[in-house]
């Protein structure tokens, strides 16, 4: 089994190092479809991998030292378990479509073997994070995904936005993963190891509060990497990088790898229930305010990416809640239908010459069957409607809130299914329905290759199906995780008919309010909707007091501290010891006189000093 | 051959310079390439008869200098100095290989194999006083690297480098002068040797100034906020070479003397001083980092994320621990590959353009891409993406120092977000965009010139990343012995709190390998 | 009222103070010259005064050692300044500052 | 009636006298030889003084060794005193002036050497210096300095051009002066202790338990300006500069070692006793004299223009830091000073001689000196090894390791902080940072700038092989200093530690 | 009292002389009065018994070097009115009256001591020249011998600067007029310089 783990895990790296050799050469179809294939067989390793651990069994190997010194040792240690192998097979599967589907989508791209270089790159990295059998392991995949993630929204870097957006993300990532760095060191100094098994294990034995502590930090890592408020903003920038990006790093997988680091902690998060429930807080208030954010936005791929943001909040207060294979699983699900909604969307803007926004279109169902199918597919998945993936996965998320009896939580999340349902359908209505408003601007869609779809249905299968392994999935990932109580068995059916009916009601709103069309523009003078559309002011309100201040001090610092203190002392000593001599040097006028006189100074002097100390000698000796 | 090969090592670049005189100029280059070859390979056979398992010195050379005053020519490497000196040798030879200079090209030679004679002799130097000279006499080289072919500020920049970096070590000269002394009072016998006098034991208040002394000294060079001003110009000003070989080898005397004096030589008084030296670290960690986000040149860039690193690395080094100072000494090379890389990368661009003002570039990364992978995976490295060169020495030093203070290194550890703040934002203003200056739009792509020196740096800062094994094991088990030198050494209580006893940790040890 | 040795060296004090005097007031390097033969022979008084006091002749030797250098010096001085007196045509030190800084 | 004296040879040893009569005897030979055949050569008055100088050093070695078997020899009714740092200054002094003597062998003629008295003289000077530091006998002392000092006066004027005559009558009028110092110093000495020779002194002020304090500083006093004057300390250095860049460079090189060690000898002599007396007064006098004439100088120095006047502030800043030595007053330190004191001759002769060797007749035009720095800039690109060797010297004078000079500094720090002078040994470290930017700039005219056209003819346009050959030993002598150290530094505490300093 | 009266007499007349030669603006009232001050300066040592100093002090001083000095006036041109500039006269009659004040308040106390013993006794049975002469010729012998290489130092730099051969100055010739004035001489042997 090793050997199937070894290829798994750098069978995109090989990928990537052979797209790499011909980054800079014009586009050549090889680089797609050798990447690709690669992908397959890391899937299909996988897959094997996935039937051996249902067997019950696990894989642990350790491929060589990679830091020692002093007590501290981290090898290169990769285990496949039940629930990285659930990780493997979504990041496989999700990266192996995505790859295919952007051998068509990156057709006519400059950039076309560099971008499968970075693809195939990134999944290596989102392998490592995922595999890895300890926590430097799992920070390297971390930050290797982040350089991944800058490279591909920076991709087009002649525009302004992708590399501003790029850095941002690269950035905002960096501050999260201070803190996930400082957990790492709680971790070593307090355990001596940072492998899981070792960690996990000791884990009880310490304080209350060094715990604390380290699930504070190490979810400040996950806050970044799943872009929980405050660290957010990046995630809806990072829109600007090309589309099978943001499938499978913004939707799919890197953004869950938050989600996946509390997962796999879940031996230090069961003892600390407080920052649990402080999760689940955030979780589910994140939930709601993206999905406000997305009811009002005009760029196709935003509203995905607030949907997205809102569906980690969801995630994480499954996990905050402790039921951790609701969490997974419900990132499982997500990662299917928000792929193929992406690359739905990337269709659409194929089609769209890059326009992304969906007022500009309508109508387009009748020229994009196969897309509008599929992202109504998805976005009925998304909403959580019987029997599609979202509902088991999502339903047992509020399940979970209602269960543990936070009832606020449940209801916010309830709302948020509401949401949900009607911004999904919005952008389905806006987009594929209603008049033909794309003719005005003169777009001339089109669908898009044949083969793309074809392989986005494997996606769509997946979105509709995935939650009837409901029951395979549990046994699976519980050996692991520990299991959740569900105290909701009086009320379950109640619960689901009230959640299925607000999603219901969710869809309904929006096909009737946008069956004609965007409404009128009177709303955009409306409070809510400037809010809303301008991101609740957070990222304006982050460039005024970080960015701009960070600039203008970092200015200050050079400008007036560096060179106006700091060098200006060590100069204005060497000047003053200079300037004593110009200033001095005129005792040695060249005249004899003068120079005698000096002289006699002298001699003065030390007479005066004598007598001096003479008087005072003799008046202490008398 | 083996029981001189210091020797040799240090004084075959001299030798061979003089014989450079007589060379044809057309030949020089090669000339020079051929012996900075073969010192290189000495270097590496240096490496390869290294015992890695031993933790003390090895090769050590010893003759007397002037018995008279204890002093003696007295060379040895250990785990921390050996691989600083083949970091030495294969700089000197990617500097001559990928030389671009075409001004006096023989004088250029002829003072670099000079310099590395005093890089060598400073890393192999056991005795403080040889130690002295050949650190004193690596300024002239420079000096004359910085003043001859600099920038136009060149005379006020290599003047500054000169003295600045003369004044402190002067008073460091003072402090060995009291610590000779001190070992006279104690022995009766003088002794310049630094072996001889890790056996000392100071009482406390002299610890801290001679300390201080030393600090001064070190921390000039390395060099520490506030004393760090004189390097943006000597970078800013220098050719290329003298800014890699300044930045890779020069600035990790400073910190080397940190490791091989100031811990072992005085443990309370480091203990004494941890937090201040932290927070001087912290300082130059955020606060140099914000001014190099400030700059306007990609050099400054560069010379400022130096000074950063260099925080990190005496962060790491006041850790006094075996996990931070492996981590400092491993940062040292990496940051030396990594800057020295770095600077070369910007000698490219200056070549071509003889501007470094980023708002000149922009939009690089479609006229040059293979120029802008290779500067991007420097940057990436500098920034200290893990499984690059600069992680491991940055994680280790972090990690080291947060057993001392978590807050200290909570606030250092946004080396980690400012340093990507800067170096992004440099990258995007040069690489990104679209090409704006018409001047831009035929640059040419990095050449085969370039890429010998640079190629062997990325492989290098990826290798040692992914699997710093062989290099951090020597320099673990010699730091180590320091770190264990330094708790039996120690007398005060709260420094043999700081300073862990290995000899205890060895049952630990154990306990680990059980898992 | 008896004639001490303080006396005379007061008086030595004197005079060589005058000589002081004449040496940092005068331009004239002929008349400078003068005053540091004050000097000598200032001196010359305390010493042959304390060899008197002391009852040892030391000081006389002294004295007589430095009537010699006194003599001697007049010759190389002026030696010099007739040299610089044919080169130039003046002897006023004012004017020899060809050299300052 | 005076009875008669009877004194047998044996007990004057007369073999002290030797050193001395062999210089005046040259001395006398030349001036017989030009009596009887004019118009010699200058090279060949060269050799016979250096022979006669070679004489004079060997009977100097002989006598070290005798010293180191027997001790101080003493003669002549106790007035010649041969201790050990008479003999180590006599050696400096002697192996000085052999190594500055060929200097006048230069392919240019100038007026001072077709003078045979020329070589007289110098010779004289010579004697007079060793009689000087060869007694403690304060009438030989003076009668000594001033058979030297008259000597060097009219050696600097017979460069014959008028800032030679500037510089000789500003020497002779301080130094007229000076003298005046000295005797009145002597004759308050003498007035407290009834004694001329100062170990008589010492002991006379020792049993008095030093109940005359004012006397003894009035005497000091005098004394400190007199040779504060030779040992140009702040405020009484005014002279060097002028004199130095009024004189040949030859002679202005020889005038920053010879004359100077003399003082220094005399300077121990008297002062040394007085320290270890506890005399606080003068300590704290020496160490602000220290500390102002090195201070001082290094910051005026900063500022010159011309190269030789650089050079003259530079040697008075070495001679406060080497004053620093009789301040401390161990025996380190006193080795010290001669340990520098030998290694500087080095330098500084190649250093002068490197000017020297650079002297062209006439002023260049727009400038007001012999040596302005502009006239070495570019120097690397016109006469690479001329510019290096000058840099060479610039780097040993600086302290850079492991040039000659860093080795004396060293030692001579190090001795002052055995002693506990911890603030000195900073002070003094630091000066030599200051220091360090002015012989930097001589480096960076030669290495950093662009020649000035049409000067290149200036360079190397007094060089002869005798000079090059000069240049060649003081730069051997510089570059391998470290080697020479250790038997040096042997040597010379033993002769300073027999002799009891 | 005979003592004192002498003493007090020439003191005041030592002052005044040389007061005037440091003050006065006639050079010839400045040597005169020098010459003055000299011999009775020579009384000084005719009253402490010095004979032969004094003698030499007369000889000497105000035979040979006022001689000189009179040469020197004559040859300089000074025997007029000098004008010379003052600057800051005030800073030198300060400087001279502070260092005369403070060397005499030191000197007014008495010197105390017990251990002073003179090495050479001025005997009374013997004349001073005698006695002198025996001390100068035994102890100092060395100390005379070099003043007389001292003398013929200053005789040798004394004549060969205010020599002819100064005339003309080889140092700032060109080589060629060099070579040409050596050719010339040749040419020429009985105009060579003597």
């Amino acid at each position: 089994m090793e050997l199937y783990l070894y290829i798994a895990l750098f069978a995109p790296l090989v990928g990537s190092l052979y797209a790499a050799l011909f980054g800079a050469s014009p586009k050549s179809y090889h680089t797609g479809l050798i990447a690709s294939g690669l992908l397959f067989t890391s899937l299909v390793s996988s897959a094997i991998l996935l039937s051996y651990v249902m067997g019950g069994h696990t894989v642990h190997v350790e491929l060589m030292t990679w830091m020692a010194t002093g007590d501290l040792y981290i090898p290169f240690g990769f285990v496949v378990d039940q629930v990285s192998v659930v990780m493997m097979m979504v990041v496989t599967i999700v990266s192996t479509v995505v790859h295919v589907y952007s051998i068509g989508y990156m057709d006519h791209d400059k950039g076309f073997n560099r971008f499968f270089s970075y693809l195939s790159a990134f999944v290596f990295s989102m392998m490592v994070l995922v595999m890895s059998d300890n926590f430097a392991g799992l920070f390297i995949g971390w930050e290797g995904v982040g350089l991944c993630s800058w490279l591909l929204i920076g991709f087009w870097y002649h525009k302004e936005s992708a590399t501003w957006a790029a850095n941002e993300a690269f950035i905002m990532n960096r501050i999260a993963d201070l803190g996930m760095l400082i957990g790492i060191f709680l971790v070593y100094w307090n355990i001596g190891s940072l492998q899981y098994d070792v960690v996990f294990a000791e884990i009880h034995n310490l304080d209350q509060k060094v715990i604390t502590w380290i699930g504070i930090f190490l979810f400040i890592g996950a806050m970044g990497k799943s872009a929980q408020f405050p660290l957010h903003p990046w995630l809806a920038d990072a829109m600007e990088g090309p589309t099978p990006v943001s499938a499978l790093i913004h939707a799919a997988t890197m953004v869950t790898a938050g989600v996946y680091l509390v997962i796999r902690a879940n031996p230090i998060y069961s003892e600390i229930p407080d920052v649990g429930y402080f999760i689940a807080s955030l979780g589910a208030f994140v939930a709601m305010f993206a999905a406000t954010m997305a009811l009002v936005n005009r760029d196709m791929k935003r509203i995905i990416a607030y949907s997205t943001l809102s569906q980690l909040g969801y995630m994480f207060v499954a996990a905050g809640l402790g039921a951790y294979w609701v969490a997974l699983f419900h990132l499982m699900a997500h990662a299917f239908f928000k792929a193929l909604l992406f690359l739905g969307a990337g269709n659409v803007m194929h089609a769209m010459s890059d326009e992304l926004d969906p007022v500009k279109m309508g109508g387009l169902y009748k020229v994009m069957k196969g897309t509008a199918i599929l992202m109504i597919l998805a976005s009925v998945a998304l909403a959580g409607i019987w029997p599609f993936a979202g509902f088991f996965s999502k339903d047992k998320i509020l399940e979970v809130a209602f269960s543990s009896e936070h009832y606020i939580l449940w209801g916010t999340l309830w709302i948020t299914a509401g949401l949900t349902a009607f911004y999904s359908f919005r952008l389905i209505m806006l987009a594929f329905f209603g008049e033909e408003r794309y003719k005005q601007y003169g777009f001339h869609p089109h669908e898009a290759y044949r083969f793309m779809l074809v392989v986005m249905s494997p996606l769509a299968l997946l979105a509709v199906i995935a939650g009837w392994f409901e029951h395979d999935f549990v046994r699976l990932v519980t050996t692991l995780l520990p299991g959740f109580e569900f105290h909701t068995h009086h009320v379950e059916l109640m619960l689901i008919g009230v959640t299925s009916l607000i999603a219901v009601g969710g869809i309904v709103t929006a096909i009737l309010m946008y069956r004609n069309g965007p409404l009128s523009t009177k709303w955009e003078e409306h409070f809510c909707y400037k809010v809303l559309i301008n991101q609740y002011y957070i990222p304006k309100l982050y460039n005024e007091i970080f960015t701009k201040p960070y600039g203008a001090l970092s200015r200050f610092a050079w400008k007036e501290i560096d060179i106006r203190i700091v060098d200006a002392t060590v100069d204005m000593i060497a000047n003053a010891i200079y300037k004593t001599g110009e200033n001095t040097r005129d005792i040695q006028n060249g005249n004899l006189s003068t120079m005698l006189r000096w002289m006699v100074i002298g001699l003065v002097v030390l007479l005066a000093l004598a007598v001096a100390f003479t008087v005072g000698y003799n008046a202490i000796g008398a | 051959m083996l029981d001189h090969i210091l020797s040799i090592l240090i004084f075959f670049p001299a030798l061979a310079a003089m014989l450079g005189f007589v060379v044809a100029k057309d030949s020089i280059r090669a000339y020079g390439i051929t012996v900075a070859a073969i010192e290189f390979v000495l270097s590496l056979w240096l490496w390869y008869a290294y015992d890695p398992m031993s933790s003390g010195m090895q090769f050590m050379e010893s003759a007397p200098l002037i018995p008279a005053f204890g002093i003696n020519y007295l060379l040895g490497i250990d785990g921390i100095s050996l691989f600083i000196v083949i970091l030495s040798t294969f700089f000197t030879l990617i500097g001559i290989a990928s030389l671009t200079e075409t001004r006096r090209v023989k004088d250029m030679i002829i003072t670099l194999l000079f310099l590395e004679m005093t890089m060598v002799g400073v890393f192999a130097a056991l005795d403080a006083i040889v130690f002295y000279v050949f650190w004193e006499l690596s300024l002239v080289p420079m000096l004359y690297i910085i003043g001859a072919w600099g920038g136009p500020l060149r005379i006020y920049a290599s003047v500054k480098f000169f003295l600045y970096t003369f004044t402190g070590s002067l008073v460091m000269l003072v402090g060995m002068l009291f610590m000779a002394y001190f070992y006279y009072q104690a022995t009766g016998m003088w002794s310049f040797s630094i072996l001889e006098w890790y056996r000392l034991i100071l009482p406390e208040n002299f610890q801290l100034w001679l300390f201080a002394a030393f600090f001064l000294g070190f921390a000039i060079k390395v060099p520490m906020f506030p004393f760090h001003t004189w390097l943006p110009y000597a970078h800013g000003q220098a050719p290329t070479i003298g800014s890699v070989i300044l930045a890779a080898i020069l600035l990790k005397m400073g910190t080397y003397a940190f490791v091989r004096f100031s811990l072992p030589l005085f443990p309370d008084a480091s203990v004494f001083f941890m937090f201040p030296i932290a927070a001087i670290a912290i300082i130059m960690i955020i606060y140099t980092a914000m001014v190099a986000y400030a700059q306007e040149d990609i050099k400054q860039v560069v010379a400022y994320s130096s000074v950063s690193h260099m925080g990190v690395i005496i962060l790491g080094t006041f850790a006094l621990n075996v996990e931070g100072v492996s981590g400092s000494v491993f940062l040292m090379l990496a940051h030396g590959v990594v800057s020295g890389a770095l600077f070369l990368l910007v000698g490219v661009i200056y070549d071509r353009r003889h501007t470094k003002l980023m708002s000149e570039f922009g939009g690089l990364a479609s006229v040059m891409p293979r120029y802008a992978t290779i500067f991007g995976i420097m940057m990436m490295a500098s920034v200290g993406l893990p499984l690059t060169i600069n992680f491991v020495g940055e994680f280790l030093s972090l990690l080291g120092f947060y057993k001392q203070s978590h807050t200290y290194t909570l606030i250092a550890g946004t080396a980690i977000i400012v340093g990507a703040i800067y170096m992004l934002a440099a990258y995007k203003k040069m690489f990104f965009g679209n090409v704006t200056n018409e001047e831009n739009k035929k640059l040419k792509d990095v050449n085969k010139t370039e890429l010998i020196g640079l190629v062997p740096l990325v492989i290098l800062a990826i290798w040692l990343g992914v699997y710093p094994k062989p290099v951090l094991e020597p320099i673990n088990n010699s730091v180590e012995s320091v770190i264990q030198l330094m708790h039996d050494k120690a007398q005060s209580s709260e420094a043999k709190a700081r300073i862990p006893n290995l000899s205890d940790a060895g049952a630990m040890k154990l306990h680990q390998e059980a898992h | 009222m008896e004639i001490t040795l303080t006396h005379y060296l007061v008086l030595s004090t004197i005079l060589f103070a005058i000589g002081l005097v004449g040496i940092m007031r005068r331009k004239n390097l002929l008349m400078l010259f003068f005053a540091t033969e004050i000097l000598l022979n200032a001196t010359n008084i305390g010493f042959a005064a304390i060899s008197h006091y002391l009852g040892d002749l030391s000081g006389q030797m002294f004295a007589f050692f430095i009537i010699a250098i006194a003599a001697s010096e007049v010759a190389i001085g002026l030696g010099l300044l007739i040299v610089w007196y044919k080169r130039t045509g003046k002897i006023d030190l004012d004017l020899m500052t060809s050299m300052r800084g | 009636m005076l009875e008669p004296i009877n004194v047998s040879m044996a007990s004057l040893n007369v073999a002290t006298l030797a050193p001395m009569l062999i210089a005046i005897i040259g001395a006398l030979a030349i001036l017989v030889i030009d009596l009887a055949k004019e118009g010699l050569h200058k090279s060949f008055y060269v050799m016979v003084a250096l022979l006669f100088l070679l004489l004079d050093l060997g009977t100097l070695v002989e006598f070290g060794g005798v010293f180191l078997k027997n001790g101080t020899v003493l003669g002549f009714f106790d007035v010649m005193l041969m201790d050990g740092i008479a003999i180590l200054s006599q050696i400096i002094i002697v192996a000085g002036s052999m190594l500055f003597i060929p200097l006048a062998l230069t392919s240019k003629r100038f007026h001072e050497y077709n003078y045979p008295e020329y070589f007289a003289l110098f010779l004289f000077m010579i004697a007079g210096f060793q009689f000087m530091v060869a007694t403690d006998n304060l009438i030989l002392v003076f009668v000594g300095l001033e058979t030297a000092s008259l000597a060097l006066y009219t050696l600097i004027a017979l460069h014959n051009r008028s800032k030679s005559f500037e510089a000789a009558v500003k020497y002779f009028t301080m130094g007229a002066l000076a003298a005046g110092f000295y005797a009145f110093g002597s004759m308050v000495l003498y007035a407290i202790s009834g004694s001329v020779e100062i170990n008589q002194i010492a002991t006379v002020l020792a049993e008095d338990h030093y109940s005359n304090i004012g006397f003894v500083l009035v005497g000091v006093v005098f004394m400190i300006a007199a040779f504060g004057f030779k040992l140009s300390m702040v405020p009484f250095h005014t002279w060097t500069p002028d004199v130095y860049e009024g004189s040949s460079a030859a002679l202005a090189g020889y005038m920053s070692i010879v004359p100077k060690i003399a003082a220094f000898v005399v300077a121990m002599r008297l002062f040394e006793f007085l320290v270890h007396s506890g005399v606080v007064w003068l300590q704290v006098i020496l160490y602000i004299g220290v500390v102002i004439t090195m201070t001082a100088s290094n910051i005026w120095a900063l500022v010159q223009t011309d190269v030789k006047r650089m050079l003259a502030y530079s040697s008075i800043s070495h001679a406060g830091f080497v004053m620093a030595a009789i301040l401390i007053g161990t025996t380190q330190a006193n080795s010290g000073l001669f340990l520098y004191w030998a290694l500087f001759s080095f330098t500084n002769l190649g250093a002068f001689t490197m000017l020297w060797v650079n002297r062209q007749k006439n002023l260049l035009p727009g400038q007001s000196s012999d040596h302005p720095y502009e006239k070495f800039s570019g120097m690397i690109k016109t006469m690479p090894m001329a510019a290096l060797m000058m840099a060479l010297f610039m780097l040993s004078l600086a302290g850079i390791p492991p040039f000659g000079l860093f080795w004396g500094k060293m030692y001579m720090i190090g001795s002052a902080v055995s002693a506990g002078y911890t603030v000195l040994a900073l002070i003094m470290a630091l000066n030599s940072a200051i220091a360090g930017y002015y012989y930097l700039k001589l480096i960076i005219f030669m290495f950093m700038k662009e020649p000035m056209v049409g000067y290149e003819k200036y360079y190397l346009m007094n060089a002869s092989l005798s000079l090059k050959t000069i240049i060649g030993i003081a730069a051997v002598g510089t570059i391998f200093a470290v080697f020479a150290v250790n038997p040096l530094l042997e040597v010379i505490t033993r002769f300073v530690y027999n002799s009891g300093y | 009292m005979f003592e004192a009266i002498a003493f007090y007499l020439f003191a005041v007349l030592t002052i005044a002389m040389f007061t005037i030669t440091v003050m006065t603006s006639q050079a010839l009232y400045a040597l005169t009065a020098m010459a003055a001050g000299m011999i009775f300066i020579s009384a000084f040592f005719f009253i402490l018994g010095a004979d032969f100093l004094g003698a030499i002090q007369i000889i000497v001083y105000t035979g040979a070097v006022m001689a000189l000095y009179a040469f020197g006036m004559m040859f300089f041109d000074t025997t007029r009115n000098v004008v010379e500039k003052q600057t800051n006269p005030r800073i030198v009659f300060v400087l001279g009256v502070l260092a005369a004040v403070m060397v005499v308040a030191i000197f007014v106390a008495p010197i105390v001591s017990d251990n002073i013993e003179a090495l050479y006794p001025i005997n009374s049975q013997v004349g001073n020249t005698q006695a002198v002469g025996m001390v100068l010729f035994t102890k100092y012998l060395v100390p005379f011998e070099v003043a007389a290489v001292m003398l013929l130092v200053a005789m040798i730099g004394g004549i060969v600067l205010a020599g002819k051969k100064m005339d003309r100055s080889l140092t700032l010739m060109a080589e060629e007029e060099i070579a040409m004035i050596h050719a010339s001489n040749e040419r020429h042997p009985e105009k060579g310089e003597h």
